[in-house]
């Protein structure tokens, strides 16, 4: 759907042609699939969710009399006997960026109908997550051991944990559940669900097109995007 | 035109160079953001240089990455001005959480004497 | 018709309402003469506005009630008009900001000389803290408060030593003196309200909350928690007696000081722990 | 699943070449429309009384279950505010009711009345039936998340009303749910009754957020040919801002769900400081109540105008069907409820002016606060002036927008005192709140729900609401209501603070005494008369006149449908196309009083219809 030329409009440049997308009828976003526009909706508002959980995060941290724990050297983690600050999470930040690059190729793949190399893309982006929620996880259990707990912690002000652990979870929740997508719409594409006209999924009468790819990545690019506000906010402050 | 005529065209797939070149941008930006961690810089140019790379580091992803570059501005423009709310409620709840620390140190620990 | 004129009779009747209602405010009691002032401002330009709209919609439902045929105006936008009204409510809205937002500023900006007050709020009751000689109150924490120290005074604070504690819900104050109020509270939320100084702020745990007025009338008044606090929010009362300097001055004379209660309760440790001895020493 | 997706014929052979033939008009003709730019919509048809009535996908039924759903919480509400009444005006016939059931009840029915009353019948009722068949849609654009949206509302509804009966009892928090006191001992219901309370709220975002993408993305991207935003009926803006509005609101419900569930079940200090209970310390510290405020009412205030832009925009539009005159100033109309929706995430503290944050806030946000009362008079002048010079049939749809607009006005103005920072320090948390609450979003809203029931009746059930009944409805409705609220002002000038099981030992309260067993009777009533409304739906349902084709003679598209009431697909062969705004009463020179939207030019050469 979203390739199909829109006959007899007249596609404009810049704040006016929005003007005139806004003004004219039927749709506003021209030839944006209903399903990438109700992503980017659904991303808007959930930009909102991280938002008050940062913002929360931040009147907590500048509020509190105690001494907030320094992030460089909590999480700080010893490659051959040396700590060095923040390797685990320079290394996360690496692998979702990672995979956010075969993300996008994978969209670039699936217009170009190119089935092999998008659902392999695909397939790259979802180990890539896995990669990162498994470090996640190693992170937090050694945090764990350590004494941090979301009530508690022995580095300084009690929030440090309860920020660390409710902002860290809800964003790697995010990117479980985008693991787990990525491995249906592999396999999905793997099967052939988007050539010929396309499938109907199981849940919906839409047909299938590999427009739900790049529906995909959008929600796996903002899961990047929202570590690249985690990564300054929580870990470089 | 022909600017403008490429920007318009919906889903259309752009040249793997684009891609690559901004993967290894945010590479690299990721990088310095480590960097202004391992030396330790601090003050405002701290921060100046984590919000600078911050900023520039989700820019890209949106713009490039998320296509947004490529959108049209109907759709652009719906997604930021939202903002503004977010960047209202930033501002105020930084001052209310000075206000929150200066009530606190002022009241429970420093009093009314210095 | 009927519609037209029930509408009307409700208009008539709410004007009337207002005017003849033996429910209104109480006597106010202090300086803050200016918010009663802006609530009859804005009661006559609000309620202004609504008797003008509430008419004309009158009147058109009387005017223009259906009849098959009419001809009826098209006429989908006036430029004009929609402008001035668009001004004219502006300005009217700016009247009745601009007031408000100067007593706000006396409201948030307190006198140099206005005496300090801690109010300590707790489910469900008050009591409260004068400072001592110094003119200054001591810091506080909630961890420190015990029955030794029943407002948590920081023991190694000097400024708390002399500090007057009030361990009743009745507090006295002195007319026109400025008061700042310093709320706090050790478990949940609560509000220090006395309707008659209109003032009021809600006590907030983990940090203190302040506002001021400046009493000047006699009398008792009733304190009235007016943030909700769980099941005894309702009952959670206590009270201001308002007198002149001498009143006020003798009844200060008899309060205590921090250091004397803490010095009361260890001759009351002292004597228990003989106590104690004594009856060791008889058992032995 | 047995059934199966059917397309029918002719559905889909259209190609967006073949598909202009429709309209019958050609390049250059003045009735020339574009062709489709969007394909048909395959709909998903059951067959089985399952996937028909229970799990079905047409948002006409979800939008009559989530109404059903809705008005069931909203009886309940109802009830709980009598139970209250009676307490706090017959305390002596209310023996058995104790502070804590009092707490619960005013919380309870605070929060019903709000989210899953007001809330869900305005987005999920009026919304899911309206918006697909106003934008000339076959349906909303995603089915199927529609359909979860309200199994999910259900599930959240059934969650709440499960907190009346777990040990504790529901939530007494208070509707605004404030910590530390929400999830501590000394307020009713801080154990399993607030976690329901907080899980309900968090099902019911995630649920909205299912429907309001429908909403949003229908609006936006699946309106019919010709249809352009400026062409909307107000009823379709209202819905959709007020949806926008919660799209953006309700995270930070969710976020301090949240946190609130984490620091009662964790443990962690969000927003708990160091507290003393009973003589003890409790285990936590260091965080701020005042966080928690300022996140509830970043919702809090959308949240108002969620129920407030949705009743502007369906009052626009019964006024204007009713007094046969278009809604004066339309594009003004659009414009207020853009830039209100747009200004309420810029005042949310001012339900918070004596909360003790920041004491320059105060500044800030009485100067927001009222700069929003601009944009909403131009619309009550627009409202009025629709009136003017017009042909008003003063039946019972028109009574209720006239007992709306006087209510309105009178909520409103009130409102305008508790936004002016100073005035609101001697009435807030006053009984004088309550009754501004009341009369702006209690009685307001409301009465566009009964106009917007008798008006739009005849289209779900094909049968005329008896008029007499009505009429009788409304004036005791409208009448009684006035009388609970606008008495209730004074005794918040009194000084009578709100969420008081009891008020009759303080001087100036005692003389409230008669006010409040007047005020309590006037409630009886007005809840006793909605029966009538229910008894009226009941018999017109059984023997009703029928309505035929639109009965009102109404120009937007809900009522130019292929069969009354609307089938799957709403428009039968061929959708609509829209050659005009839905406002085109009494244009000089036509040959009736109205010019349904999808009249083309050619058929009115002799008029003067405005360029819309
Ligand atoms: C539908 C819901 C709704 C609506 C529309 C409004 C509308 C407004 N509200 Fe209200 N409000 C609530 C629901 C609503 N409110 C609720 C539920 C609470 C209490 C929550 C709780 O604590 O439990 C509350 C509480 C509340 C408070 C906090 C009080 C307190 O707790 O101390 C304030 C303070 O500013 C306020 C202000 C306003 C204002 C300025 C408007 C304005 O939008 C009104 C604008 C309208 C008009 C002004 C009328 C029309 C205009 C004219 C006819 C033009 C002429 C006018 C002038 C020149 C002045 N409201
Ligand atoms: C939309 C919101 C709404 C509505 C409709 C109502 C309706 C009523 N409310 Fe309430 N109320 C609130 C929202 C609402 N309320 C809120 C938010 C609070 C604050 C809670 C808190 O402090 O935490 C509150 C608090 C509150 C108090 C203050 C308690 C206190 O502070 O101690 C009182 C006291 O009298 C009260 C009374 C009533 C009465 C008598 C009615 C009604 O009887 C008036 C008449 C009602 C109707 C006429 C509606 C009935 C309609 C239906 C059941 C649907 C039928 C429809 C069809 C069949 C189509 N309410
Ligand atoms: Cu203390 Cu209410
Ligand atoms: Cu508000």
């Amino acid at each position: 759907m979203s390739e199909q030329k829109i006959v007899d409009y007249e596609y404009k440049p810049g704040f006016k042609g929005m003007a005139h997308d806004t003004g004219s009828d039927q749709t506003m976003f021209k030839g944006v699939h209903w399903g990438k526009a109700m992503m980017w909706i659904f991303l808007l508002s959930d930009t909102f969710v991280f938002s008050c959980f940062l913002i929360s995060y931040m009147k907590g941290r500048a509020s509190t009399p105690v001494e907030w724990p320094n992030p460089s050297e909590v999480f700080a983690l010893d490659a051959f006997g040396v700590p060095v600050p923040l390797l685990l999470i320079a290394l996360m930040t690496f692998v979702l960026i990672t995979s956010s690059g075969t993300m996008a190729l994978a969209v670039k793949y699936g217009y170009e109908k190119n089935k092999k190399m998008c659902g392999w893309l695909v397939l790259a982006t979802a180990l890539g997550g896995l990669i990162f929620v498994g470090m996640q996880a190693y992170e937090w259990s050694k945090l764990i051991h350590e004494g941090v707990r979301p009530w508690e912690n022995p580095f300084g002000a009690a929030q440090f944990g309860s920020f660390f652990f409710m902002i860290t979870g809800f964003h790697g929740t995010h990117v479980s559940i985008g693991v787990i997508f990525l491995f249906i719409y592999a396999y999905k594409v793997f099967a052939g669900h988007y050539e010929n006209g396309g499938k109907r999924g199981w849940f919906t009468t839409m047909r299938g097109d590999y427009v739900e790819i790049e529906i995909l990545g959008l929600y796996w690019h903002f899961v990047d995007l929202v570590w690249v506000f985690i990564f300054a906010f929580f870990y470089l402050w | 035109m022909e600017e403008t005529k490429k920007k318009e065209q919906q889903g259309s797939t752009h040249k793997i160079g684009i891609y690559l070149w901004i993967w290894g941008l945010l590479f690299v930006l990721s990088f310095f953001s480590y960097m202004v961690d391992w030396y330790q810089f601090q003050g405002m140019l701290r921060w100046s240089l984590i919000l600078f790379f911050m900023f520039l580091k989700a820019g890209l992803i949106m713009a490039f990455f998320m296509h947004l570059f490529w959108e049209r501005y109907a759709l652009v423009n719906v997604l930021l001005w939202p903002m503004t709310a977010i960047a209202c409620f930033i501002v105020l709840m930084a001052a209310e959480g000075q206000y929150t620390l200066f009530s606190r140190l002022f009241y429970f620990f420093v009093g009314g004497g210095q | 018709m009927h519609a037209g004129i029930i509408f009307l009779l409700v208009i008539v009747g709410s004007i009337l309402f207002h005017i003849f209602t033996p429910w209104y405010w109480t006597d106010i009691a202090s300086n803050w003469q200016g918010m009663d002032d802006t609530i009859t401002l804005t009661f006559w330009v609000g309620g202004g506005v609504f008797v003008a709209v509430c008419l004309f919609m009158i009147y058109c439902v009387f005017k223009f009630s259906y009849k098959e045929g009419r001809t009826v105006e098209y006429k989908p936008e006036d430029k004009k008009l929609e402008r001035i009204l668009t001004w004219a409510t502006t300005l009217g809205v700016a009247a009745l900001l601009a007031p408000g937002l100067i007593i706000w500023n006396q409201y948030v900006n307190v006198p140099k000389n206005a005496l300090e007050v801690d109010v300590m709020a707790w489910q469900w009751g008050w009591q409260y803290r004068l400072p001592g000689e110094d003119g200054k109150l001591g810091t506080t924490k909630v961890i420190n408060i015990n029955d030794d120290n029943p407002f948590g005074i920081n023991p190694n604070d000097p400024f708390g030593q002399d500090d007057v504690i009030i361990q009743s819900d009745v507090l006295n104050m002195e007319t026109d003196r400025p008061i700042k109020i310093l709320l706090r509270s050790v478990d949940v939320l609560h509000n220090w309200y006395v309707p008659q100084f209109r003032a009021k702020m809600d006590a907030v745990p983990g940090v203190v909350t302040f506002y001021w007025f400046e009493p000047n009338k006699v009398g008792e008044y009733e304190v009235l928690c007016a943030e909700y606090c769980g099941v005894g929010h309702y009952a959670m009362r206590g009270s201001v007696i308002v007198q002149s300097k001498q009143d006020y001055n003798s009844w200060l004379n008899e309060q205590e000081t921090f250091s004397e209660l803490v010095a009361k309760q260890n001759k009351l440790k002292i004597e228990e722990n003989k106590i104690a001895k004594k009856i060791n020493l008889n058992l032995n | 699943m047995s059934d199966e997706i059917e397309n029918k014929s002719g559905y889909q052979t259209q190609s967006s070449e073949t598909m202009n033939e429709y309209s019958g008009a050609a390049v250059g003709d003045v009735d020339y429309v574009r062709p489709a730019e969007i394909p048909e919509q395959d709909l998903y048809h059951g067959h089985t009384f399952l996937t028909k009535w229970v799990f079905c996908q047409d948002a006409k039924v979800i939008g009559v279950q989530y109404f059903l759903t809705a008005v069931f919480t909203g009886i309940v509400g109802l009830i709980l505010s009598w139970l209250m009444r009676l307490q706090l005006g017959f305390p002596e016939l209310a023996g058995f009711m104790t502070a804590e059931h009092y707490y619960q009840f005013v919380t309870m029915h605070g929060m019903i009345m709000v989210v899953y009353f007001l809330t869900a019948l305005f987005l999920g009722g009026f919304g899911n039936y309206l918006i697909p068949l106003m934008v000339g849609a076959r349906d909303m654009v995603f089915p199927y998340v529609n359909m979860l949206s309200f199994w999910m509302f259900f599930v959240a509804v059934a969650v709440l009303m499960a907190s009346f009966f777990v040990p504790g009892g529901p939530t007494g928090s208070g509707w605004t749910l404030y910590p530390p006191q929400a999830i501590l001992d000394g307020t009713p219901g801080s154990g399993a009754g607030i976690l329901l309370m907080l899980i309900s709220l968090s099902l019911f975002v995630i649920g909205f957020t299912m429907g309001g993408l429908n909403y949003l993305i229908t609006v936006l991207q699946a309106r019919t040919r010709g249809m352009t935003l400026m062409r909307m009926p107000l009823t379709v803006w209202g819905i959709f801002t007020a949806t926008v509005l919660a799209m953006l609101a309700f995270p930070a419900l969710l976020v301090s769900s949240i946190m609130m569930t984490l620091d009662k079940v964790l443990g962690t200090s969000f927003f708990m400081p160091t507290i003393l209970k009973a003589g003890e310390v409790l285990e936590y510290g260091g965080g701020s109540p005042i966080l928690f405020q300022h996140l509830f009412w970043f919702f809090g205030h959308p949240e108002v105008y969620i129920v407030a832009l949705p009743a502007f925009g369906i009052v626009s539009d019964l006024i204007s069907v009713h007094a046969r005159k278009n809604i004066f100033g339309y594009r003004m109309m659009v414009w207020a409820i853009v830039g209100i929706g747009a200004l309420s995430f810029f005042v949310w503290a001012h339900h918070m002016y004596v909360s003790g944050m920041n004491p320059w806030f105060g500044f800030f946000f009485a100067s927001t606060t009222l700069i929003i009362a601009v944009p909403t008079a131009m619309k009550v002048y627009n409202w009025i002036l629709t009136l003017w010079r017009g042909n008003i049939r003063i039946n019972t749809v028109m009574l209720w927008c006239l007992g709306f607009i006087v209510t309105f006005v009178n909520g409103g103005i009130t409102g305008i005192f508790l936004g002016n920072v100073s005035v609101d320090v001697p009435l807030s948390d006053t009984y004088f709140v309550v009754a501004h609450f009341h009369m702006v979003m209690g009685i307001a809203p409301l009465m566009v729900i009964m106009g917007a029931v008798y008006h739009w009746f005849p289209l779900v059930a094909g049968r005329m609401l008896h008029e007499g009944l009505g009429k009788w409805h409304f004036w005791i409705t409208f009448l009684g209501a006035y009388s609970i609220y606008f008495p209730m002002h004074y005794l918040g000038f009194i000084g009578v603070p709100r969420r008081y099981f009891e008020m009759y030992d303080s001087p100036y309260m005692t003389s409230g005494v008669g006010l409040n067993e007047f005020i309590s009777l006037a409630a009886f009533i007005v809840g006793a008369a909605q029966f009538i409304l229910i008894y009226n739906i009941i018999k017109t349902l059984k023997t009703g006149k029928p309505a035929g084709k639109n009965p009102w003679k109404a120009n937007s598209l809900e009522w130019h449908t292929s069969t009354v009431p609307p089938e799957h697909g709403n428009f039968g062969e061929r959708l609509p196309v829209v050659h005009r705004w839905a406002y085109d009463y009494s244009v000089p020179g036509a040959k009736e009083d109205f010019m349904p939207q999808t009249t083309p030019p050619s058929e009115v050469t002799n008029t003067e219809v405005e360029k819309t």
